[in-house]
């Protein structure tokens, strides 16, 4: 079972972003849960939501402890959420961010984490720039294919042109295809890098 | 002098019927072949205002409709008394759900019908104060907002009758009830409260709203017929006095309900979509008291220790209504005589 | 259906509870006397009638009336309709105008050639009619629906009495009146006139009549002595009119002053200004207040140019001058003299102070009583002696037509139970139909049509009839204003008022009853019933 | 068809296929996607022959199918926790009426204090509504009562709640075999009302009914619910011959064979309990599960059954009586008289608290140590809770204890509250 979980603010369809992951998997003919934290939180509240992927039936319904993996749609909540909380030593991280690592002041909190499994990727800008709105959880799902592999770009694609109707739906997936390509360079880079 | 039209009846326009008149001119009452919708075997006070209030709105809805009507009833007097196991005095089709939803169940019961396509079939929703102005006027809110195709009638004898006579919001100020003793400086309910539902009816600007006594069946009849005519939410308000909660004589009960509407305490009109469209003006006026005194409820402004600054200030009521409402037409009124 | 237990119910269940046991008191319908009724010299029942011609079944209404009183056409004219006085409408706007209504019928039945009801089968009895005014015609024709044969005797040339010679033409058209006796008549009545009954036992034993009515009327003007010059034209009030009756007028002048404050009074100035006086004028002793005449009369003379001195007695009449004294009423209402006087310039005198009798014909009339000039009778109408009756102005009563009617028909009655052996009978009347048991309500306000009325100038100078008739339309009108006091007329009110569908509707013209079953009681039918034909009585326990 | 989908949708989507006549809506978490997705059905045409009222509150909204469903058309509405508490007078009516109607129950927690998040409180507060109430395990079998509800219902003539877990279930996206329409109309006849209001055959519903017969309705209420033990098994092959899936029944049994420890519980907790129980088994603990679905009619009999050889029974609870303690253990006790067994209760997942296999893990492996109190509450925090009654033991003030908790919780604004959180 691979499992994930999102951060973000109301808003910024986090919840969205997960369901778009299950259905993906779904449609690679896994087994998904989709499920958000069920909050009553307003707009710019900090909200979270989860995505299980597993190849049998899945059947627990506890909130995930221990994330395989991270989402992190605004990197500022680092100041009010304990976004790192459980997740599995070498599990992955991908946060939207235009600001270098280390610039975010997550270092210590990461210290036992692999690092070539934590990634930035400016989704937000990617997403204004193809969807023109800030809206970067469809970007995110094409960096989360390109990082974890769980999932395929085709899929992520074809959960997002289903999710969104027409233009939308393209414009989204083409935000979420050049984070696929940033995100796959970037790991390629620190594969690189770790080689070295 | 002008001639009068020959079509003038004895009792035409006042009397229950008139072997001169027309078929079709008579009362609903008057015939043999109405209704009944509520039976005899049923179970009220002797001298009943509600259950001829209700037979006289629901015969008048039957002949509109050809018999098309079905009748929802919030719990209360009419409800007990029409239907204790294994009796029922309807015979119409008739459901009780409970106190405070009739509006409700009436709008199920109309979204029914018209899924199934039934549109000939009405549904009037009937309900006593207490059912109407307070426990369900949330519910009967919802039905006027919503436009929802019912009549809702609500039979207004000023007070929780079948619970032993307690203070509901359309109890009169000064009346004494169980629950507004007739002790104290001010005896009896509270000036200045209370819900005009009439009034509160308009507001939601519905096609139709119209109040009316069950001494004037014409008027009842046709403005139950006229409410038949249209569709959304209706509201009809009839004054039904209760010999037990008035403490008024079983003979009383139209005499008394006439009297509330010729002294202008009860005002009787209709108005469509939120407008007034018509007022029923006084004929015989009569000053507050004549109208008090018949009822046992008053009985603590008169007496031993009278209190007729309590009178007067009833009197003003009645006279703010009559000028609120025009009901007293200067060109026909008549000197006071006892009604 | 297949209902769930106990919570869904067929309809109609209730009827087994028999609320009625919850009761009391118990309404019961009841029939009061109206008070038209009640107040008519002629036992008309005019509540009955009017429920007729309400629904414009006019034939019905005059079958109904004709009952009681042959000559609606008349009373519709002369009658000065007591029962309009004590009509219950009057408290509500104004009483009904039953009289109109009555003329309505009367001159509709003569219009349509409605014929009175067929005579009884024949008894075998015969009774001599003395008399052919309105209680001797009145007798003759209630005799003849019981089956007795009549002799109809009268000292005149033609039948009618006082109705053809003391009541002017422009009252009483000549041919309402023909039309009306003619069909008495025509019933069958052997009529003998120009004939003085001179003493009324050989009469009837001559003829062998088993019965006599006696309606002889009053005949001799009062006379009072009142000085007056040789050359002063004075004439008694019955006089004047017979002649004036017999197309014979006497000359009275110009300027005609009528001493006394009764119809005649009135009738006799109103005929004197359509003779041609200029002046015509009533002195009367009392006031206005106290005079006997009708309101209606007074109204119309004065309209016709008629002047009335009030409080005024004739002192003397000299040529072309009468001397009036003037009055004043007493703390008893009596006028007194007040030793002021006055003159008035006059042609002639007419006085009409009240008629006398002449009863010589019952001089050899062995037990009958004559007190004061009247024939003292039992409520049968019959004198002392066996088989002699008496009616009309003969006897102590109101001297009016519609009274006279009523006597002959009483009398008729007392004749028929006398002839046929039987005990007489008092008919049990109902308890009178009051106000207070009203509930006017429900009565739509409407005030009385009125007859229409000739234009003034026209009626001064001739006889035709003063007062018109009432159209089809205001005829209707007029009836449908009846309250029905004390008497159900079906207006549905207690079949839509009980709120336990406890009374039974039977249908037009059956009325109601009640389901004792359901009736709990409570009275509002008796509160709501327009009439006040319903009351509560107790319940024995 | 298997779709990924929402909880909601899935059940809107299968409410829509049941052919509702009647759909009256008022917003509460967390039924409200499902009420919005009937409603732009209707609205869209896609759901014709439907009347969908929005209503100004619960109490109206059950009102209004009370009287859809005594006229004749199949009516259906959604509410939870104070929802379903502000329509109570109404639910008791709709059954004492007889009327089919088909209501699903987000379940959440009831408050003061306000609280959105799931628990089993407000199905247990009508527990003797007289309603049949069904408990779905998975958004699959939430999908596939609602079928069988209706056709439950319909047939005895009385309503059915249909009670899934608020946000876990309902929020969740996961796969659902979505059913087709012909499927649906085959096993699901047209509504034929045992009474109808009909003006060509009036009778009055709903009279007063006194001491004389009062009894007598309620036990023959008894026995219809006597009949759905019967019928809702029955139902449920017939479900499951014509789309090949289990779904329903009375009760459902995982692991109990050589089960000497069974824990009971409803709902979507099962599939984490079974998580629990199969890494258990894995230590060799003979633990079992059984699964109730029809929690009204009790099925004491299956329960007894399936419980008999059990030395522990396990009962596992979103709720409970304060003042005493389980609910449905009082149901499972009552079930199992005569027996020889331990009982535990176990409260869990109030308000919404996770309840986390390795908690699940933890208690299993005391209960079969014997170590399990009679009344356990899962993960509650002692300390905060001494904290309190110390204060109180001080300060002697009544008043809302919550919020002296949660100012006590420094965690407060910390992460996560988890699934129910």
């Amino acid at each position: 079972m691979f499992q994930v979980r999102f951060h973000g603010r109301g808003g910024q369809g986090v919840v969205t972003a997960a369901e778009l992951l299950a259905v993906a998997a779904f449609d690679e003919g896994r087994h998904a849960q989709a499920f958000p934290s069920f909050g009553s939180e307003r707009t710019g509240a900090p909200v979270v939501s989860f995505c299980r992927i597993d190849d049998r039936e899945i059947r627990t319904r506890e909130p995930v402890m221990e994330p395989d993996a991270l989402i992190i749609q605004d990197a500022t909540l680092i100041h009010q959420v304990d976004l790192f909380a459980g997740l599995v030593h070498d599990g992955y991280a991908l946060i939207n961010t235009s600001r270098p690592f280390n610039e975010l002041g997550f270092e210590d909190s990461l210290a036992s984490f692999r690092h070539d499994r934590l990634i930035t990727c400016p989704a937000t800008e990617l997403a204004l720039e193809h969807l023109g709105r800030p809206l970067p959880n469809a970007a995110l799902l094409g960096g989360f294919a390109a990082l974890t592999g769980q999932i395929t770009m085709k899929a992520i694609d074809t959960a997002v042109r289903e999710r969104f109707e027409g233009p939308v739906g393209e414009r989204n997936a083409a935000a979420a295809a050049a984070a696929f390509d940033f995100v796959a360079s970037k790991v390629k880079e620190l594969a690189r890098a770790s080689t070295d | 002098m002008t001639r009068q039209p020959v079509h003038f009846y004895q009792v035409g326009s006042f009397a229950v019927g008139n072997r001169l008149l027309s078929a079709d001119d008579r009362t609903v009452q008057s015939l043999r072949e109405r209704t009944n919708s509520i039976d005899s075997g049923h179970r009220a006070c002797q001298g009943c205002g509600e259950a001829l209030g209700a037979r006289y709105a629901l015969d008048a809805a039957m002949r509109a409709t050809n018999d098309r009507v079905v009748a929802v009833n919030a719990t209360g007097c009419l409800e007990v008394f029409s239907t204790p196991y294994p009796e029922t005095s309807w015979r119409i089709p008739w459901l009780h759900s409970l106190f405070g939803n009739a509006p409700a169940v009436a709008t199920g019961v109309a979204a029914a019908l018209r899924v199934k396509g039934k549109s000939d079939v009405r549904v009037v929703a009937q309900a006593g104060d207490g059912g109407t102005v307070d426990i369900g006027f949330g519910a009967l809110s919802g039905m006027f907002e919503r436009n929802d195709d019912v009549l809702f009638i609500c039979y207004d004898n000023e007070g929780y009758m079948n619970t032993g006579v307690q203070r509901s919001a359309a109890t009169p100020p000064a009346a004494r009830t169980a629950t507004t003793d007739a002790v104290g400086p001010e005896p009896g309910n509270v000036f200045g409260t209370g819900k005009d539902l009439p009034r509160i009816a308009m507001a939601h600007d519905i096609p139709y709203v119209a109040t009316a006594t069950v001494a004037d069946l014409h008027d009842l009849e046709r403005k139950v017929e006229r409410a038949m005519e249209l569709h959304g939410a209706r509201y009809l308000h009839v004054l039904v006095p209760c010999p037990l909660g008035w403490g008024t004589a079983s003979n009383d009960t139209i005499h008394v309900a006439r009297l509330a509407k010729e002294s202008g305490l009860f005002p009787v009109f209709e108005a469509e979509n939120g407008t007034l469209t018509s007022v029923s003006t006084i004929r015989r006026r009569v000053p507050v008291e004549q109208y008090l005194l018949l009822q046992r409820r008053y009985g603590h402004l008169f007496g031993k220790n009278p209190r007729p600054d309590i009178v007067a200030r009833i009197q003003a009521m009645a006279d703010e209504n009559i000028a609120r409402y025009g009901l007293v037409d200067e060109s026909t009124e008549s000197t006071e005589v006892n009604a | 259906m297949d209902t769930p237990f106990a919570i869904t119910l067929g309809v109609g269940t209730s009827r087994a509870n028999h609320t009625g046991s919850w009761r009391v008191e118990r309404p019961v319908y009841v029939d009061r006397l109206p008070p038209c009724n009640n107040a008519c010299p002629a036992g008309e029942n005019i509540q009955g009638w009017l429920f007729e011609a309400e629904s414009g079944n006019y034939e019905a209404a005059w079958r109904i009336l004709v009952h009681d009183n042959p000559m609606p056409a008349i009373m519709g004219r002369v009658c000065f309709h007591p029962c309009e006085t004590a009509c219950n409408r009057v408290q509500v706007d104004e009483a009904v105008g039953i009289n109109a209504v009555e003329r309505f019928l009367g001159d509709l039945a003569i219009e349509k050639g409605w014929q009175l009801p067929e005579p009884g089968r024949d008894t075998g009895k015969r009774i001599l009619v003395v008399g052919a005014g309105p209680a001797g015609l009145s007798a003759t024709y209630h005799l003849r629906l019981l089956g007795h044969q009549v002799r109809l005797v009268d000292s005149a040339d033609r039948l009618g009495g006082m109705m053809r010679y003391g009541i002017p033409a422009y009252r009483l058209p000549r041919a309402t009146l023909d039309a009306e006796i003619d069909r008495i008549v025509a019933l069958g009545v052997e009529v003998v006139l120009n004939h003085v009954v001179h003493d009324i036992e050989e009469e009837r034993r001559a003829g062998n009549f088993d019965a006599v009515f006696l309606a002889v009327g009053a005949q001799l003007g009062k006379r009072v002595n009142i000085p007056a010059g040789d050359s002063s034209k004075v004439i008694d009030a019955v006089t004047f009119l017979h002649q004036v009756a017999h197309d014979d007028p006497p000359l009275l002048g110009r300027r005609v002053v009528v001493y006394g404050g009764g119809d005649t009074a009135f009738d006799a100035a109103r005929t004197a200004r359509r003779l041609g006086a200029t002046d015509a004028v009533i002195v009367y002793r009392r006031n206005r207040e106290r005079m006997g005449a009708s309101g209606e009369e007074v109204e119309q003379a004065l309209g016709e140019g008629v002047s009335v001195r009030w409080l005024s007695t004739v002192n003397r009449f000299d040529a072309e001058r009468i001397v009036l004294e003037k009055m004043r009423l007493n703390e008893d209402g009596f006028p007194e003299p007040t030793g002021e006087f006055e003159e008035l310039d006059a042609d002639a005198l007419v006085l009409a102070l009240g008629q006398d009798t002449d009863l010589s014909l019952l001089d050899h009339a062995r037990d009958v009583t004559v007190h004061d000039g009247a024939v003292s009778v039992a409520s049968s109408m019959m004198a002392g002696a066996s088989g002699i009756f008496a009616g009309g102005d003969a006897v102590p009563a109101e001297r009016t037509a519609t009274v006279a009617v009523g006597h002959g028909k009483r009398g008729a009655h007392g004749i028929d139970d006398f002839v046929m052996g039987r005990e007489p009978t008092e008919k049990q009347r109902h308890e009178l139909a009051t106000f207070d048991r009203l509930n006017t309500w429900y009565y739509a306000d409407a005030p009385r049509t009125k007859r229409p009325e000739l234009e003034r100038i026209r009626r001064q100078t001739n006889f035709e009839e003063v007062i018109g008739g009432l159209s089809e339309e205001n005829a209707l009108f007029e009836a449908r204003r009846c309250l029905s006091c004390g008497n159900c007329f079906e207006c549905d009110n207690c079949f839509g008022v009980c709120p336990d569908n406890a009374v039974i509707k039977l249908g037009a013209g059956e009325r109601y009853e009640f389901d004792y079953d359901f009736c709990k009681g409570c009275g509002i039918c008796v509160k709501e019933c327009p009439c006040g034909a319903i009351e509560m009585v107790p319940e024995r326990i | 068809m298997l779709r990924q989908i929402e909880g909601s949708k899935a059940i809107a989507e299968t409410v829509a296929l049941c052919r509702p006549e009647v759909v009256c809506a008022y917003p509460i978490s967390p039924q409200t996607h499902i009420i919005e997705a009937v409603g732009a059905m209707v609205k869209s045409g896609r759901l014709a022959q439907c009347e969908f009222i929005n209503v100004e509150s619960e109490f109206a909204a059950m009102s209004v199918a009370i009287g859809a469903s005594a006229t004749g058309a199949r009516a259906y509405t959604a509410t939870a926790s104070q929802g379903l508490l502000f329509m109570l007078e109404a639910v008791f009516n709709a059954s004492g009426l007889g009327l089919p109607i088909v209501m699903t129950l987000a379940n959440r927690a009831i408050g003061a204090p306000i609280n959105i998040w799931n628990d089993h409180s407000d199905a247990m507060a009508v527990r003797d509504a007289g309603w049949i109430q069904l408990f779905a395990e998975t958004n699959q079998e939430a999908a596939d009562l609602h079928v069988q509800a209706f056709r439950l219902a319909e047939e005895l003539s009385v309503p059915v709640m249909v009670c899934m877990d608020g946000f876990i279930l309902t929020h969740a996206v996961e796969g659902v075999d979505m059913l087709d329409q012909e499927t649906v109309d085959a096993f699901l006849p047209p509504y034929e009302p045992r009474q109808v209001l009909d003006v060509d055959d009036p009778v009055s519903i709903g009279a007063m009914v006194g001491p004389e017969a009062f009894e007598e309705v309620r036990y023959l209420a008894y026995l219809r619910q006597r009949d759905a033990l019967e019928r809702i098994p029955e139902i449920a092959r017939e479900f499951t011959q014509l789309t090949g899936r289990e779904s329903g029944g009375l009760i459902r049994s995982y692991r109990t064979d050589d089960a000497e420890i069974i824990v009971v519980a409803l709902g979507s907790v099962l599939g984490t309990i079974k998580d629990a129980v199969d890494i258990r088994r894995d230590a060799g603990e003979r633990i079992g599960v059984v699964g109730i679905t029809a929690f009204r009619p009790f099925p004491s009999e299956a329960v007894r059954a399936a419980l008999a050889q059990a030395r522990q029974v396990v009962v596992l609870e979103k709720s409970f009586s304060t003042g005493f303690g389980g609910v449905l253990s009082t149901d499972v006790a009552m079930s199992m008289r005569d027996l020889d067994f331990d009982l535990r209760t176990v409260i869990a997942g109030l308000g919404g608290r996770a309840i986390t296999r390795r908690s699940l893990e933890d208690m299993l492996k005391r209960a079969n140590d014997d170590e399990l109190e009679p009344l356990t509450f899962l993960d509650l925090d002692h300390d905060a809770v001494e904290r309190e009654r110390e204060r109180m033991r001080k300060v002697r003030r009544s008043g809302p204890s919550a919020e002296n908790l949660l100012r006590d919780r420094a965690a407060f604004s910390s992460l996560p509250r988890g699934g129910g959180a």
